[in-house]
């Protein structure tokens, strides 16, 4: 199983003809997922490395059965792409972009909800997410995931790649990891996903990575308190970031008071999760709740 | 990006937000004859992206053009917090009959603009929200719903404003927040919102932070961005079109993706050291963008060690390495260096820099151990 | 009975402490409508001869009992404060305004959809309505109006009282008369009023009093012809105004080859409604249609 | 009001829309100064508000600027449906390899906006819509929802648009409807919108209808509304703050209420008489709007007679009759003048004006009578 792609994913790339696109959507294929169609107004009937052209997702959906899509419309254009996806039906956006205006990002998902637009959003600003073995959509590199028990979902990319590195080096597995998205307003957060893993019986155990900003981390704290069965084990970075820095991340930014990492340490803590004070220490968290030792 | 005060004041005009009228000057005498040209009194205010500019002296009431130029000569210069002050803003003084709050912001959870207005104006508002969060009134709105006049002044009657203050303060708060939206603000917030002894309602101090995602679509601000940093190494960087934040420590870092480098710098801090910045290369690390943060790292006189904390997912570490060390040799590196390569073809990669002087390391820790002993004059 | 507002309204005017706002709730006062509030932020507490005045429309509603407003505020604000009054629950919002923005309008209406606002709008740039002895809302001159059988609905308000003065010199009372305004969007158009009229007992017959401009006596006349029972006598000024020009109102325009008078015409012809080619014309057109000769 | 094609393209470029580069002329040597700067080819095109100024010789190509400032010489001057030609757009000549139709306007009927686009460009679009109406495309949006590019895309497909023009044409339509709500137009139409052989997506010609009613908000178009029309009396009227609209006949006609002055023409039309204007004083007639709108008839020298008509509603007719007189004493009425007045105290006003020179009338249609026979030398 895994949650929100797998076998049954078919992907339609927006902007394939692009470099970024060109590039992932090879490297999506060689990884297993189905890319069905590519999207790029103005080019449709071109086809990129043997994937049909359209000019609008709408007609991708119709004449390809395309249920997912990966954004890789430059900044200015990304929200509106997305928006088209939803309209289209398609029922997983996956948003890579980053730098899109936070507004932009506001209005597509009030435009989602407003319209009836049944599908989700992942991201923007995020590395995508995989399914061990079954669909990657997005830029992480497939060679380092291995299917196993282990959902993981982050805010970060390459934190993300370190931890699944070392999971699997140590030989544990994983059913779905999802990169969330640095963004301020994200599609899909941490409480969704944690909700997703915990009725998804391929998953045994989640890590979820945080940092700081927002309160995505105490929302997910209260939720694992109060509906989940399956043991979490959380990281948080940015313990030592200055308030009132956006560090790197559009989101990773104390306000204030607001978004500190003490405060989402102390929200999990309370919650009764595991928090990993360094990275090394995320693996033989996660190896005690599996119960390996 | 922050705007100052007078740029904030300056866009708020243009939505009919009503201010008192001023002008900024860089030099005492200046700040003089726009006393002069506007009527005394004035208040003379430091232009610094910084709070507390009153308690630290930045502010000062002026009765006479000479007591303004006297003033600016003062306060232009001043130290505030770090941050020198380089120009003032000089505007009339308007007598508040009574100060209130008005905020807009991003509520991130909500997903949503919140409109926010207190009867408590003219003190932090954080302390408010803690203190007595009943006396702040809040609305959430979509971009698009917009916020009417009526709905703004729904809000401040819930936030206890005068009577006599609700029909101006509607207008206000609903101009606000066009501007919120139109300009792509992060933050539209006035503290005071001062009512005059006259009934106006008037903008006595303005924070406005613009989304630094949407200065695309805003050349003004795009302009104004070189300056936002009152920090020459964050200007240098924003120049070189770097993500860099400017920290206190001495341990120069680089590393690819925003949470492996927070990470890096919470290691750091783990093994009692202290990052002297926040640089993210992003993925796909290239040798030119390594030249270009390792160079403005060594522009900072305080750094005494570098670490690099590179994990390459579809890149490669022996192409991170050989990157690395091409750069590293045509800088010129005059601090000690600590590469920590992880993920795809680590062990090429930390075999390439074996045969070098660049000192490697095993995991995060072990790099942060490395880098914070070096700083201190530990091994090398 | 008679349509939109009778025994049952209870008014609050809206800018009753202006010029025109407090001399026209006087009017209405002597006509016999109840004004029981006054609305202008920021005078609350005052009063304007007896009337109480409010901050708020919701504050009046609360504490009056008010069902009805009649809006006074200049054009910049007066869409602003008809939405202030629908969202208050008020039932029935007269804008007498004239000069508001277009899109202000447009915006107060689809607002009200979308925010489930139950109430009607009247107007805007309409001389209101009044419910002969009953209830005036809005500035028609009282003293021309006797109850009577005939319903009547006008985008004028000189046309209107001239057809009111001749019906009542003819000795022909009214039920209701409404002036729908003369503006491009409007929020009652000649069918809801038609409708009104079809199912009030106190309507015999209705004369409907159009203009160039916009296409709803064309609407009104395919809604007779499907949908009423009672006569209509319809009256179409403008058959001589040249394209493309404002006739005083914003909504009197001929654009291309829209809203001509001919085409109205024609569309009553085809609808079998009676047309007056003069307004002396129409009171002998509604004797016959209610058999008094 | 409307906006010239040069004002309009001004705008549409504001807001990112696409146009030749083209600067305006009112003399012939401008314009080929404007020629040389631009480079040649270029198109002179004479700046009225009319529509057929291409059939009527008001547009030329010139190829050097010489050419240019001859064009411009025989445009300007150029008397085209009555309407003298005082200024000329010089813009390159932008080669089309197709042209399409995109228009916004607002549809009364469903309270909405209403975008359409239509591969039959360069033509008469209520002809295209009479003809073959499934060849416009049309969406009904409402201005806050927005139309966003995706959407306009749509349309342009819809519309049967050429794929490689699609990209640029949503952008483009997504533009011109954000300039539609934020400049409150009536009309933003763009015929032909041409697509240029090397794939761009351009406004060859332009029209703006700015809302009336809503230029209390944009003062840019306020000031240059004193100059909307290409009539000398209806500008004066504009001054003078009066709703009229000049007509071709010569009964000079004043009433109260638009609807009912409508009413009057056509009763003027129903006695073989023309009415020379409409003018609405509206309602309350006080004595110095009559005075002015008299004073504003007796500048059209083609009026013969005079009809003034008015109901008095909460205004009594004794009033009006008294301020009419006051007013006709005063301007020195060189015409014969019928007055009919109805409502409230009509006998009274009635008496009044017996007194004197003034004709008066007892219904709309004999009013209609006495006025059309004088202008005509009948009775006084």
């Amino acid at each position: 199983m895994g949650i929100f792609v797998g076998d049954e994913t078919r992907l339609v790339v927006q902007a394939i003809t692009g470099r970024e696109g060109r590039f992932h959507a090879g490297r999506m294929r060689e990884y297993g997922t189905r890319v069905v169609a590519g999207v790029t107004p103005g080019r449709g009937g071109a086809d990129v490395d043997g994937v049909p052209v359209f000019d609008q997702v709408a007609e991708a959906v119709r004449k390809t059965g395309a249920n997912a899509s990966c954004v890789f419309v430059p900044a200015a254009a990304a929200a509106d792409a997305a928006a088209e996806a939803l309209a289209a039906g398609i029922e997983i956006v996956v948003c890579i972009t980053e730098g899109i205006p936070t507004l932009d990002v506001m209005n597509l998902l009030d435009d989602a909800n407003a319209r009836g637009w049944k599908g989700r959003v992942i991201g923007p600003n995020c590395p995508g997410l995989v399914t061990c073995g079954k669909a990657l959509v997005g830029i992480m590199p497939g060679r380092i995931f291995t299917p196993g028990p282990v959902g993981l979902v982050s805010r970060s990319g390459t934190l993300t790649y370190e931890v699944v590195n070392l999971l699997t080096a140590r030989g544990i597995g994983q059913s779905t990891c999802v990169g969330v998205g640095g963004d301020p307003i994200i599609g899909t957060n941490f409480v969704r996903c944690l909700a997703e893993f915990e009725s998804d019986p391929d998953t045994r155990a989640v890590v979820l990575i945080g940092e700081i900003g927002g309160r995505d981390e105490e929302d997910a704290a209260a939720f694992i308190r109060d509906s989940m069965t399956k043991p979490v084990i959380a990281f948080v970075s940015g313990r030592t970031a200055p308030p009132g820095k956006r560090m790197g991340h559009a989101g990773a930014i104390v306000s204030g008071s607001m978004g500190t990492a003490e405060s989402k340490v102390e929200a999990f803590h309370e919650a009764g999760v595991p928090v990993a004070d360094s990275i090394a220490e995320i693996t033989d968290l996660v190896a005690q709740a599996l119960g390996w030792r | 990006m922050k705007l100052h005060e007078y740029q904030a004041k300056r866009i708020m005009r243009r939505y009919g937000v009503r201010t008192p009228r001023g002008e900024v000057a860089s030099a005492s005498d200046e700040a003089g004859e726009i006393a002069a040209r506007l009527g005394c009194p004035v208040a003379v205010k430091a232009q610094v992206h910084v709070g507390g500019r009153g308690k630290a002296g930045g502010i000062a009431v002026a009765a006479t053009p000479d007591e303004a130029d006297l003033a600016a000569s003062r306060i232009l210069g001043m130290d505030i917090k770090g941050l020198t002050v380089t120009r003032v803003l000089v505007e009339e003084a308007v007598k508040a009959a009574r100060e209130y709050y008005a905020g807009i912001t991003i509520d991130r959870a909500r997903r949503s603009i919140v409109v926010m207005a207190s009867r408590e104006g003219g003190v932090d508002i954080e302390e408010v929200a803690a203190r007595a969060p009943e006396k702040i009134a809040r609305v959430w709105v979509s971009p698009r719903a917009g916020f009417q006049p009526w709905e703004a002044r729904s809000l401040a009657l819930a936030a206890g404003f005068e009577r006599r203050a609700v029909g101006a303060a509607g207008a206000f708060i609903a101009s606000l927040f066009r501007l919120f939206v139109q300009e792509d603000a992060a933050l539209a917030e006035v503290n005071p919102l001062m009512l005059s002894e006259d009934g106006q309602v008037i903008a006595a101090d303005a924070k406005i932070t613009i989304d630094d995602n949407a200065l695309m679509r805003h050349p003004e601000y795009r302009a104004l961005s070189e300056e936002d940093s009152d920090d020459e190494l964050e200007r240098e960087a924003h120049r070189r079109g770097l993500t860099y934040v400017k920290l206190d420590g001495d341990v120069g870092v680089i590393g690819n993706g925003a949470g492996l480098v927070m990470a890096t710098l919470d290691a750091i801090s783990a093994e009692d050291g202290r990052a002297a910045n926040f640089l993210d290369i992003g993925g796909g690390a290239r040798a030119d963008v390594v030249r270009n943060a390792l160079e403005l790292i060594l522009m900072d006189n305080r750094v005494k060690a570098i670490l690099i904390n590179v994990f390459g997912g579809i890149t490669r570490c022996d192409e991170v390495a050989s990157g690395l060390l091409a750069a590293a040799g045509s800088v010129g590196v005059r601090v000690p260096m600590v590469v920590r390569l992880a993920g795809t073809r680590e062990e090429d990669g930390r075999a390439l820099l074996r045969k070098t002087q660049v000192a490697t390391a095993e995991g995060m820790a072990d790099a942060a151990r490395q880098a914070v002993a070096l700083a201190s004059g530990g091994v090398k």
